[in-house]
């Protein structure tokens, strides 16, 4: 079943991120892929648990290693882009 | 299911709400701040539930991880140049999918059930490629590598082979699961793919390679998901991917080419040494000029007898306008016979009052012809033609002609390839910076209007 | 009622007071109307289309004005006219009150009811009679076409194979009603406008014609309640005269309409400053009959003052009499429904009635006219 | 899960993803009957997997049902006059909201997990309300019901009597599922609560409460599908409530009012029966006027000084073209005192090249005004006064205005509530039918025509 | 688990609606409305299930008369979607 | 090379051949440039301004002849002008080959190089130079303004308070250069524009200014690869003639330009339909000069025939002689500087040159254009 709600899920995502991105003006594209980007260190969530086992075993290691990449990813990924559209704004204004 | 566990679901929920949200916003300008911001307080509301789980029982190696990424990733993102923004975000892409990577290698401890062995591999050898792709997309945009595309004799052949040994050891991993050569293979051929599937392409194409490479890393957190069984990594990661797709091809619609020319026409080119670029005609749509001409801050128009025949003077100077108001400076170069009879578009201008110190002559535009970025021909030919300082042997050759072809960018607006009233061919057409928007000159720059306005 | 419409005798009048069409709608009105033979022919009108429309002829001047219970005319009657018309008579026509002050006396005296054209107020319900406007407003296009004959280069901009030819700058002061309709013309032939007008109000209209308003810092400059100019003194003027020196001298064409309600122009354009102007230019005095803007224009003439040509051409709706009859005939039909009783079929002098009073000038034996009666009181 | 079920819940996916596309396509002119296809095929192909599954044993009693019903819904369909449309969609969508509360009442036989309960008390509720109230609808709308509100004294009590009795029962229901009583109790509950929902609405707002019980049957079909424990139902259903919901919003906000104020202006409004209603101004947005504008078949357009000095000649030269490409007849009163000379809309509107022809004189547009759907004022104030006509102490009392209060709808388009020219008061900004567009008249018709030409 | 799942589903679908519907053009809300309308008849697949079930209980008779009425939704609601979609095509031709 | 303008002597002339910015650029070009002493007067140019130019001044106007190398002029030469020329002096100016055989003839044996206005051909590239483009294109908005003075109303449409004046009805017959840009200025100024051309592409120049054209059908019509109209068959004349009738009959002013190079141009409007028109209209011959295309115009004069005003007045570029004598002085510029030679600073007669084999009549002694040699040989 879970398979089946997961393409359910993937499908509507789909079809949610083609309206959402369809239309977005070409001067946001980079602030938006950044964004975007910054989601995408999601990973962060999986890791954690990993992280988090206590077992102190390869996999809690490479969980740990995971945290911190995907860390980077999400913290970098939303200070730049926030960087990037606070210099948009000071152009409209 | 206990009430932590749904808690800690609809958390999650709320956080996939809060990133399509953040998306829907970050797509206008005005909104994208506030966007950003949702997005991250999504991001922190996943973690934070994550963090609830009960699976957890240390904690210090996740603050670790925490401290040590969060310090990078905000020291990174402070201390960036303006001008270096780019290759940043694709860094970060490149840790994402590593880190998606490590999330599949420590699942594999855990669960040797096929479906569950299946995503593993797909983490890795997407978070792989993800991994090095984006390394070396950045280098190529800090010119810390060349940023030109590095093609070899044999390329397609070496690829190839890769793409089978991938696929070999990816089943076999599936297979013998225990065996962990499998797993060294799949990680190291799917990093050395990242690297051989990013050099051919040049540098000016990264942006779309990083897009790419973005939705890649939104599907290795999908496939993460999977394999760790966690809901949120699958709907964000989706969403990522499936918009990062999208994003793609728009971007590569601006670029006004293909995403399999983006990808692929670094292999074929080496084959093909000889194949001088000839002249073709480009036509483009609409939408595809109008993502040009949002960007251009120096547009020049030259009419000609055509907008007379469409009658296209009024929308000619609210295009004017719309792009005024968006900070572009908009001239207007009138070639001495443009029309059918002395000063016709001066004439026509006048009627929809564009002011009169807008109007260059063909002397004063020439000079600046070099720094316009969008150069648009509304139904003129002859007066563009540049054959006249090209081609001695033709009839026009020596008239003094409005030099287009120098802008950076040119839209000819006409109906068809049809030759003007001295009646000839018209090299312009087939230059490399040349775009044909066919139609009728009122109603293609009625669409512009309308993208521009929207 | 007898209304009578005698042949207008000023020399090169073409106007006529009242076109067939009217004619037709006065009859309607149940009015019995009578003309003079051959009063339309200035504009092209015969008088079987008059008698068609349902007029009579009455060869006989005296008679006509003798018979006649109402007069309807375009210019000011003789004295030897006025002796001619009964007592009660209704006389509608221009009459210029503030200066003909004998006129008046002697409408006054033959007990004539006598209506000025030129008093009808400037309120938006009474515009359909204004007939300062409907003339104004065709005198505006006329002077513009009379200025581009006379330029000896064109009014557009062109853009050609042989060059480049500048569009013609044209200075407009005073942008009442005819320097409006000048804007509006020139800026049709594609010139370059820019006008200029003491009332601060008109910047706006001046703009929303697509011309360019030349501001100038007069201090207090303000309008009357009726929409009128006030007179500027010596130093505003000097002030404007200084400021607008520069365009001017600048310009192709110059076109000077301003007027001051009830008063003598005033001279805006020195002669030192039509000869500051390139050879050739042309310089067009709306106000040359009543004394003039522009110092050196002569009225009815075009005068040439060191290669600049300075027309002073009077009554210059005339040279599209027809147009400028039709809509002076409407004016005046006009005014005369809105008086008029459907009931008993007559024009009724109504003191209570929100726009006759203002321009009835003499009724009963009396100048009812307060303006006109103080001025004549003052002796003046 | 056996390959056949996994057959099956792909088809579903894939019905749904023909439900969405068909939706996405039903969003434009052109492509709307594609979309519509689209949709129905989704729908065969979602019958088709239900039928495939294993617990169906027999299939007479499902073709009985599909050929009465689809025999019924055929004939209905096709034999329906044009004009009776919107009541039969309101038909159709009872049997809808029927089917639901039906199905929720047979799966009461299978389970009694508390879960399981309370989905199916909400698709019987939901079904049940759905159901009486598009009955209803439908009779207003065919006038075989009085289209108008219905309302008597002490009307919200006994709507909140009921409320109160549906949550009882409800909650009895869930509490004790054996006892049939409290099963009766909720159907006939939440029919009555339809009828008495509906019937205080008016007929003029009936499309509305079409839209908002079409969202119920969506998620009717939603309750249903969790008390069956079927995924297409559940996500179909989802699909069908969200977008209702938004289309009702939509449809409120181009009616000018709030969705409460659709639904329960009928409850108050007799309690204060007195109230005579004084005019007030009416704002109105862009994009609302819009929504009027698109469906008007006749527009006059007022122009007046305020047109002139916003300089707007040359878009509302725009606007008429695209009204006209609308196939909306356009034309141009012109009221002889307009502007600030003779004649000064006559230079605009030439210069922006309006036809001649398009020009009318006010004593020809005044007696067409009552077949106008929208009158356009833009920048007009005295020349539109009705004060001319009605108020005899008015300065302009007695001169003949362009009569645009007969029109069916007026826009107002002006920065403020300033007089014009003669300074006096304008009666017809407060009148029942004008709505004002304040602003730049210029950037307002911009705002028109963008909207326009989307 | 499905209950989480189901609740990502109708966030997406609300979302997805939301993007799909808006800056619909007034002329397209009724043929949008009866579009969707024919969609919500989707409980024709719950009541399949129950109609054909082959039990001749109460569910069974209630499950064929809910596919009556749902194949009434269905069936007629896509033929007058179609039937007004028809009439637009011929004005806008 | 030494280049000599004489002053145009034709009464009433008041363009001139070069103005001062010419003279400037002849200069820079290595020219050495002679005037005549109040050659530019005619357009308000001073000897002044030429001398600041670079120009020197000849009083001796023979001497001017004799010793200029090349003479550049607006109209065509006397024969006492010709025998004062050096042999091998290049002479441009109009010429009107195809009637003035005697004067060709006496270029010819004078040895002179002549060269002729009129024969440029049409092609894009020659434009610049296209003295008859650039006169015409004056002549078309000249004629508007004639015809708006005359006309006894307004062209634009008018809705005012004292009632709607209906925009003008103009008719244009020939929509050459000179009637698009007739239409273009009836169109500025408010009136509602019909065109009419025998030329089938015309009809899109016309509408692409908004004008209306006027289709009727006479077959085949076409034009010649110069871009000139055919000449109609009588039969098609008289279709013509019946269709325009009407149209005629209902306008206020007739425009006509029609020209058929190197023949005498069609008469195209008859006096009865003259005479069909409403009294007051105008109507503007531009080829009355010629030979006329309204039967009745007289050549520079102003005529009425039944009410009806016909305008035969010639030279109209010369109304706005400013502008005239810029744009004609820039074709000779650009004639003079497309035949230049920059190392030896001369202009050489080129008979490869793309554009002045067709537009020289005589060298070296000999008649070298084929058409006109073949006139002079048919013995016309
Ligand atoms: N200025 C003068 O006094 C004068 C007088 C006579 C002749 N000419 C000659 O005219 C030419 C002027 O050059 P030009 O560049 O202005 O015009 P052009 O060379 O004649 O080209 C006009 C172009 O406009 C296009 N066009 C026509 N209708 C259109 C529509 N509705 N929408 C979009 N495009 C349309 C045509 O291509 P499609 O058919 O493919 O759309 C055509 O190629 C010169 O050769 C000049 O010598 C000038
Ligand atoms: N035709 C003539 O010859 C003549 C001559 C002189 C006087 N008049 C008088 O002028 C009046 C003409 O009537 P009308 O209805 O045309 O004009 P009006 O009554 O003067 O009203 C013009 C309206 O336009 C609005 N407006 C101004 N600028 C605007 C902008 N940029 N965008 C949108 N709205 C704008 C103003 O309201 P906001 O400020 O709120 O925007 C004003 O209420 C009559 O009273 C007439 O008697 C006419
Ligand atoms: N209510 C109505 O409907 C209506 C009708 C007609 C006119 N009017 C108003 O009456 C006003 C005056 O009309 P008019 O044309 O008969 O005025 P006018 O003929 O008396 O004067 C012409 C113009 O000259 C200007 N002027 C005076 N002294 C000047 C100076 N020193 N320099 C520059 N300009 C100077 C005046 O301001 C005026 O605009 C109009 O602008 C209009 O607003 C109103
Ligand atoms: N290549 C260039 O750049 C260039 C430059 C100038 C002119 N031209 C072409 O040359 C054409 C002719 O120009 P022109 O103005 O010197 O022509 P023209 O003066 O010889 O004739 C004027 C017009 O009269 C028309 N005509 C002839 N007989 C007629 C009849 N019976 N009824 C109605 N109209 C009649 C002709 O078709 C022409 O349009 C122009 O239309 C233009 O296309 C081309």
């Amino acid at each position: 079943m879970e398979v089946v709600f997961l393409t359910f899920i993937l499908m509507l995502s789909i079809f949610l991120g083609f309206e959402l991105i369809t239309k977005v003006p070409a001067t946001l594209h980079t602030p938006l892929m950044s964004g975007a980007n910054a989601i995408s260190g999601i990973t962060v969530v999986g890791a954690i648990s990993l992280a988090g086992n206590g077992q102190h075993d390869m996999a809690n290691w490479l969980g740990a290693a995971a945290v911190a990449f995907a860390s980077i990813n999400v913290v970098g990924g939303y200070l730049v882009t926030d960087r990037m559209l606070a210099m948009f704004k000071k152009r409209g204004s | 299911m206990e009430s932590t566990q749904l808690t800690i679901q609809l958390a999650y929920v709320a956080a996939a709400a809060l990133f399509i949200y953040g998306l829907k916003l970050l797509g206008s300008a005005d909104s994208a701040r506030k966007g950003n911001l949702l997005s991250s307080v999504g991001m922190l509301l996943a973690i934070v539930a994550a963090l609830l789980d009960q699976g957890i029982v240390e904690y210090q190696w996740i603050l670790l991880g925490f401290v040590v990424g969060g310090a990078i990733g905000a020291a990174a993102a402070r201390l960036v140049q303006m001008t270096a923004m780019p290759e940043m975000v694709a860094l970060f892409n490149g840790f994402g999918g590593m880190a998606s990577l490590l999330v599949g290698a420590a699942a594999l401890s855990g669960s040797s059930n096929t479906f569950t062995l299946v995503t593993i591999v797909l983490s890795i050898l997407i978070g792989g490629l993800t991994f090095t792709g984006s390394l070396v997309a950045w280098g190529k945009l800090s010119e810390t590598l060349g940023s030109g595309a590095v093609m070899f004799r044999g390329q397609q052949i070496v690829n190839s082979l890769i793409v089978l040994a991938i696929l070999f050891s990816a089943v076999m991993f599936c297979l013998q699961p225990e065996n962990s050569i499998w797993l060294y293979a799949v990680i190291a051929l799917s990093l050395l793919f990242g690297v051989m599937a990013v050099i051919p392409i040049g540098g000016a194409d990264m942006p779309v390679v990083i897009s790419l490479l973005n939705s890649y890393s939104g599907l290795a957190a999908c496939a993460a998901g999977f394999a760790v069984n966690n809901n949120i990594l699958i709907v964000a990661g989706s969403l990522v991917g499936a918009s990062g797709i999208i994003l793609t091809q728009i971007m590569c619609k601006a670029m006004n080419r293909s995403l399999s020319n983006v990808l692929f026409s670094g292999f074929g080119s080496v084959s093909s040494e000889e194949t001088v670029i000839e002249g073709e005609i480009k036509p483009i749509s609409v939408e595809d000029a109008y993502y040009i001409l949002e960007a251009a801050t120096n547009v020049a128009i030259i009419p000609g007898y055509g907008m007379a025949v469409a009658q296209a003077q009024h929308v000619v100077k609210e295009l004017t306008q719309l792009l005024e108001k968006k900070g572009a400076e908009v001239n207007f170069g009138i070639h001495p016979v443009a029309g059918r009879m002395p000063g016709h578009m001066n004439v026509l201008l006048a009627e929809a009052d564009v002011p009169y110190d807008q109007l260059l002559e063909m002397d004063d535009i020439n000079p600046r012809m070099e720094t316009v970025d969008v150069a648009i021909v509304i139904g003129a030919n002859d007066v563009v033609n540049p054959a006249a300082r090209e081609v001695e042997s033709s009839p026009i050759y020596g008239m003094p002609v409005i030099n287009v072809d120098q802008a950076r960018t040119v839209f000819v607006l006409k109906r068809s390839m049809a030759s003007g009233f001295a009646g000839i061919e018209n090299p312009l057409f087939y230059k490399e910076n040349t775009r044909m928007l066919f139609g009728d000159a009122k109603e293609s720059i009625s669409g512009l209007i309308r993208e521009l306005s929207n | 009622m007898r209304i009578a419409i005698p042949k207008e005798t000023h020399p090169g009048e073409n106007r006529v007071p009242v076109v067939p069409g009217t004619v037709k709608k006065l009859c309607l009105l149940g009015a019995e109307v009578t003309i003079e033979p051959g009063m339309g022919e200035g504009s092209g009108f015969t008088d079987e289309q008059y008698t068609e429309a349902g007029a009579s002829i009455e060869p006989d001047r005296n008679k006509l004005f003798s018979e006649a219970e109402i007069l309807l005319r375009l210019r000011k009657p003789t004295l030897e006219e006025v002796a001619l018309m009964s007592s009660g008579c209704i006389h509608i026509s221009y009459l210029d009150p503030f200066n003909e002050h004998e006129l008046v006396r002697a409408l006054q005296k033959q007990g004539v009811t006598s209506i000025s054209m030129e008093m009808i107020p400037r309120t938006t319900r009474s515009q359909k009679m204004d007939a300062l406007s409907s003339q104004a407003n065709l005198a505006g296009y006329v002077m513009v076409l009379l200025a581009a004959t006379r330029l000896p280069s064109i009014f557009p901009m062109m853009m050609t194979p042989a060059g480049t030819l500048k569009p013609a700058k044209v200075f407009i002061i005073g942008a009442g009603v005819a320097g409006l309709q000048a804007i509006a013309t020139a800026k049709r032939l594609g010139a370059k406008v820019t006008a200029f007008d003491t009332r601060p109000v008109v910047a706006e209209q001046v703009r929303s014609l697509g011309a360019t308003f030349l501001d100038i810092d007069l201090g207090d400059t303000g309008e009357t309640a009726g929409g009128y100019a006030k007179e500027l003194t010596a130093e505003q003027i000097e002030k404007q005269r200084q400021a607008q020196k520069d365009v001017i001298a600048d310009s192709d064409v110059v076109i000077t309409t301003a007027q001051v309600f009830g008063r003598k122009p005033p001279v805006i354009v020195t002669r030192d400053m039509v000869e500051g102007m390139r050879p050739g230019s042309v310089v067009v005095d709306m106000a040359a009959e009543t004394g003039g803007n522009v110092e050196g224009s002569v009225p009815n003439e075009t005068v040439e003052i060191n290669g600049v040509t300075v027309i002073g051409q009077a009554n210059l709706p005339n040279e599209v009499c027809r147009d400028a009859s039709q809509m002076y005939s409407s004016n005046l039909f006009n005014l005369v429904e809105d008086a008029w009783d459907k009931e008993s079929k007559r024009f009724v002098i109504d003191f209570e009635h929100d726009i006759l009073p203002g321009c009835i000038i003499t009724h009963g034996g009396e100048v009812t006219n307060e303006t006109i009666k103080n001025i004549l009181a003052g002796g003046n």
